[in-house]
């Protein structure tokens, strides 16, 4: 990589606030737009800006694919397993109600959801840095000359 | 035909034709990525559809803070076509995925070309594996 | 508390292999992946026949997923028809994996192995979501993970041949248009109707009648699903993925997946649709029976010519998808439980031949019909069984190919149609021919000197053995299969009145 | 009380961006440089974007501008670093049975137009039924201003699930298909048995 400073200067300032707007659509989906398929990509993106920036190995040394893949896994396993939960506490499979029984104020509907949102965020997060690696791990074979 | 009938209709009909020129691109196309375009073009096209199913005249977005009284637009196309967006997403990382083996295998991505080859080995030169 | 859970068998069916997949994934040793595939593949097979059994004892069975009623949440909702297919599915699957632990071994690189089992429990979980849902879009959306894992897998094969990535990808445009007219279909009948639960949209499109947009729909939904399923004209796709695909995905997928697709086309006619449809009635009898026709014989004739064992029933498929479409166009309970009854029985026919091909893989490394020579003496079982599957396939008496036969027949004849019969035993001879081609090597040519292969292991062999049996089981004990379908066609046909 | 379409702002603006989509699919078909090509399907996917948001789904214009032209777009590009530049040009003879095709399966559509709800229309079958009980159904059942979410989530939780399985389907599709390149994947070079 050549020192693109003004590049990395400006990658650097920027991979904060966008980790911090994927936060907030995480987590704020319940009351406006957005939620975890929205914030898994921006998640993803401050990653990738900062694997584009500065190189592979740099980003392989933040995440490692390993990760990458047990992260994927892990947002499906949490989604999931969510309806697992509600099985065993005895309600139909993905019936939030349940998690918090004999409650007026839905907060088993708050918690069900929040937590499969955040199931989503992390898998969608994972697997757009996976398709990263591997688009990015492979050779180039064809010269820049055929653009 | 009247004006009211156009007014109500257009919509349809130009997303119709959206949705022809994506089929057309995929169907009529030998190049592979270009075939893909087509295809979320396709694709992207029926979202079109679909949301204008669910617009209702003079509403807003289907978020309940607006207070009493209020129109708001059917939520339930959108849910179904945040499920088709990721859906299609998904079906072109792979779709791209294939077309890089394709291209690191054969050397092209231009489907006669692939088809040549595809018939050599089958017919040509014997090769089985 | 076994009451209590199987309460939830419904939901378990399809979430127990969609867990189970992100597990595999993640595992580092391929024998514990197969553990878990195996585990939970078989798990999968028993709800299927505990679900069977419940809706042959209680009638209907609707599962609330989320706990919110229809049409407002998704049901799932099993009856006669779909349990059929659930077991069918789930069974083959299991068959699958048992065997599959060698061959994945021999065909697959060892990084993906894993993955390889997480998709195949990606690709299972899909066909079974599809299967047992009473939602539109549900099935859309399940449809989409059993398709995309199995674009996949059979690029897996370029291993072994490229061509296995060409195949892939024309899969995945062909499947990835067929999903779109689907939508596009059930978006018109959404528009229509404004809901997509299965039962409540019957309803609403008797009360409706007839409308230029739900016509639309009904062709949209027909052509999408014909892509998946490869009826006649639309089969392009399928012969070069079955042929190059890994012997396991080829086994698994065609015995499964077309099936699939043949029931939700049945569920879409006749259940949501429902008969009192006219347009209905003129699709069945002036472009399904047609179509049928034309796929009974052609690609059976294409088949005769094939140097390629694989490929060569993978045009018999094509063609068998012929048969279930012709008993769909009667539209009657002959026909529909002909066409069940078919679905079920081709199952186990393509299951086994496939897995017999993918035992024959193992030890030549190839499937070509010139290679087979004088196999039948050193690998007696497997070409037993390849024998038995054929027999089945042509329609010998004490299998069920004769049983797929005997109804379709019936039907045919039923519906004052004479030379429809007689078309059918006619293709069932072309059937003998090609079969009869790679019975001809393996058995009346000598083998090659140097040649070094082996009887197939025994874990392969087991489960080949247990298909072939099956094959003349319900072809004796035929009264389990066709009463089932007989019920499940008079379901059918009884629900959209 | 029948509906009447009318001609309002709204509806202006959604003529204008349904003329400029028009140009763009267009636009696709006749470019041959593919990375035109690409770009121009990216500026499709952020106007259908812009129609969303005409049209009331903020959510769905948000992950159509982040998924269509943001991801999309990105490995598109990606894959044209490792594969071809340009497109050969098509015979006639090559586009006619498609065109064929592709009149016919337009015409049943706007066959099937003739016989729709109009555009907006609060009465339609689809905007009086399921979809607008939700409405009426959320703030006391689970209680969350939007809807979207709440549908999305918890009413149809399930189909969510299942989209959550094809993103994961696809990650482990492409990881099975290129690996990662490092630990545990497969190695680009690893692939001659391709080339045998």
């Amino acid at each position: 990589m050549t020192p693109h400073l003004v590049l990395r200067v400006v990658t650097k300032t920027l991979i904060h606030p966008i980790i911090l707007f994927a936060f907030y659509v995480q987590f704020h989906g319940d009351f406006g737009p957005g939620g975890g398929f929205q914030a898994g990509i921006l998640f993803a993106v401050a990653f990738i800006l900062y694997g584009l920036i500065f190189g592979l190995d740099m980003l392989k040394k933040v995440i490692s694919p390993r990760a990458v893949q047990v992260l994927m896994a892990l947002g499906v396993l949490l989604y999931a397993g969510v309806g697992y939960a509600t099985l065993w506490m005895g309600g139909a499979y993905l019936d939030y109600d349940v998690l918090v029984p004999n409650d007026t104020h839905n907060a088993g509907q708050h918690y069900g959801i929040l937590a499969v949102e955040l199931g989503v965020g992390i898998t969608v997060a994972a697997v757009m840095i996976g398709l990263f690696y591997a688009f990015a791990g492979r050779n180039v074979e064809i010269s820049d000359e055929d653009w | 035909m009247s004006a009211e009938f156009v007014l109500g209709h257009y919509n349809y009909w130009i997303v119709v034709v959206l949705m022809m020129v994506g089929l057309y691109t995929v169907m009529s196309r030998g190049n592979l990525i270009k075939k893909l375009v087509g295809l979320n073009i396709f694709q992207t096209s029926v979202f079109l559809l679909y949301i204008s199913i669910g617009k209702v005249k003079g509403a807003t977005a289907p978020i309940e803070a607006a207070g009493e009284g209020v129109l708001y637009s059917n939520p339930l196309p959108h849910v179904l076509i945040l499920t088709a967006i990721v859906v299609g997403v998904a079906t072109m990382a792979v779709g791209l995925a294939i077309i890089v083996r394709i291209r690191e295998a054969y050397g092209t991505i231009e489907e006669d070309e692939i088809l040549a080859i595809d018939h050599k080995l089958e017919f040509g030169e014997g090769v089985n594996a | 508390m076994l009451a209590q859970i199987s309460l939830h068998f419904p939901a378990l069916q399809v979430v127990l292999p969609l867990i189970a997949s992100p597990i595999c994934m993640v595992l580092r040793r391929e024998r514990a992946a197969w553990g878990v595939a195996l585990v939970v593949s078989w798990a999968s097979f028993l709800i299927a026949a505990h679900l069977l059994i419940q809706v042959l004892d209680e009638g209907v069975i609707s599962y609330h997923m989320g706990g919110w009623p229809p049409p407002w949440g998704i049901e799932y909702r099993i009856d006669a028809l779909n349990a059929f297919v659930l077991l069918l599915v789930s069974g083959i699957g299991a068959l699958v994996i048992t065997y599959a632990h060698k061959s994945v071994i021999a065909e697959i690189s060892p990084d993906n192995r894993c993955r390889f089992y997480a998709l195949f429990l990606l690709s299972l979980a899909g066909l079974l979501g599809v299967t047992i849902t009473g939602d539109a879009f549900n099935v859309f959306v399940f449809l989409e993970i059993a398709s995309l894992s199995t674009y996949v897998m059979v690029a897996l094969g370029a291993g072994h041949d490229k061509r296995a990535l060409s195949s892939s990808i024309s899969y995945l445009i062909a499947g990835t248009i067929g999903a779109t007219f689907f939508i596009i279909g059930v978006g018109l009948l959404y528009m229509a109707t404004g809901t997509l639960n299965m039962m409540d949209l019957a309803a609403r499109i008797a009360d409706l009648g007839d409308s230029r947009t739900l016509r639309a729909a009904f062709a949209f939904i027909v052509v999408g699903i014909g892509l998946k399923l490869a009826i006649f004209p639309l089969h392009l796709w399928l012969p070069n993925a079955y042929t190059y695909a890994p012997s396991v995905v080829t086994s698994f997928v065609a015995a499964t997946s077309t099936k699939v697709a043949v029931y939700v086309l049945m569920r879409f006619v006749f259940t949501v649709f429902g008969t009192r449809f006219e347009f209905q009635g003129l699709t069945l009898t002036y472009l399904f029976l047609p179509l049928a026709l034309l796929g009974m014989f052609v690609p059976s004739i294409v088949a005769v010519f094939q140097e390629n064992a694989k490929r060569m029933l993978a045009y018999s498929s094509i063609a068998q998808i012929g048969y279930m479409l012709l008993g769909i166009s009667f539209a009657t309970v002959a026909g529909l439980s002909a066409a069940t009854i078919h679905l079920f029985n081709h199952g186990l026919m393509k299951g086994t031949l496939f897995m017999v091909l993918g035992a024959v893989a193992y030890r030549l490394r190839s499937t070509d019909i010139a290679s087979m020579a004088g196999l039948a003496s050193l690998m007696p079982w497997t070409m037993a069984a390849f024998v038995g599957g054929g027999l089945s396939l042509i329609g010998v008496p004490l299998t069920v190919g004769f049983i797929s036969k005997w109804f379709l027949i019936q039907a045919a004849l039923e519906s004052g149609q004479w030379w429809i019969a007689a078309l059918v035993v006619i293709s069932s001879l072309i059937a003998a021919v090609y079969v009869w081609r790679v019975v001809e090597v393996a058995y009346l040519q000598p083998a090659p000197a140097d040649s070094q292969a082996t009887e197939a292991p025994l874990s392969m062999l087991i489960p080949i053995w247990v298909l072939v049996l099956a094959n003349f089981y319900f072809g004796i004990h035929a009264s389990l299969t066709t009463n089932m379908a007989t019920r499940a066609a008079e379901m059918l046909l009884g629900a959209g009145t | 009380m029948t509906y009447i379409p009318s001609l309002d702002m709204s509806t202006f603006v959604d003529i204008i961006l349904l003329a400029f989509l028009l140009l763009s699919a267009l636009a696709v078909v006749i470019m041959r440089h593919l990375f035109s090509v690409v770009m121009v399907g990216g500026v499709y996917s952020l106007l259908s974007a812009a129609f969303f948001v005409n049209l009331d789904a903020v959510d769905v214009a948000f992950t159509e501008a982040a998924v269509g032209a943001g991801v999309s777009t990105v490995l598109m590009l990606g894959a044209l670093m490792l594969t071809a530049r340009r497109e050969k040009p098509v015979t006639s003879q090559h586009s006619r049975l498609p065109l064929l095709a592709v009149l016919v399966t337009g015409a049943a559509l706007i066959y099937a137009t003739f016989d729709m709800p109009a555009f907006g229309d609060p009465g339609s079958p689809a905007n009086s039924y399921v979809g607008m009980d939700y409405m009426e159904r959320t703030p006391h059942e689970i209680d969350v201003p939007n809807v979207v979410t709440a549908v999305l989530a918890s009413y149809r939780g399930f189909d969510t699930l299942g989209e959550v399985v094809v993103v994961f389907a696809a990650g482990l599709g492409v990881l099975v298909l290129l690996g990662m390149g490092f630990t545990g994947g497969t190695a680009p070079g690893k692939d001659e048995e391709d080339q045998a």
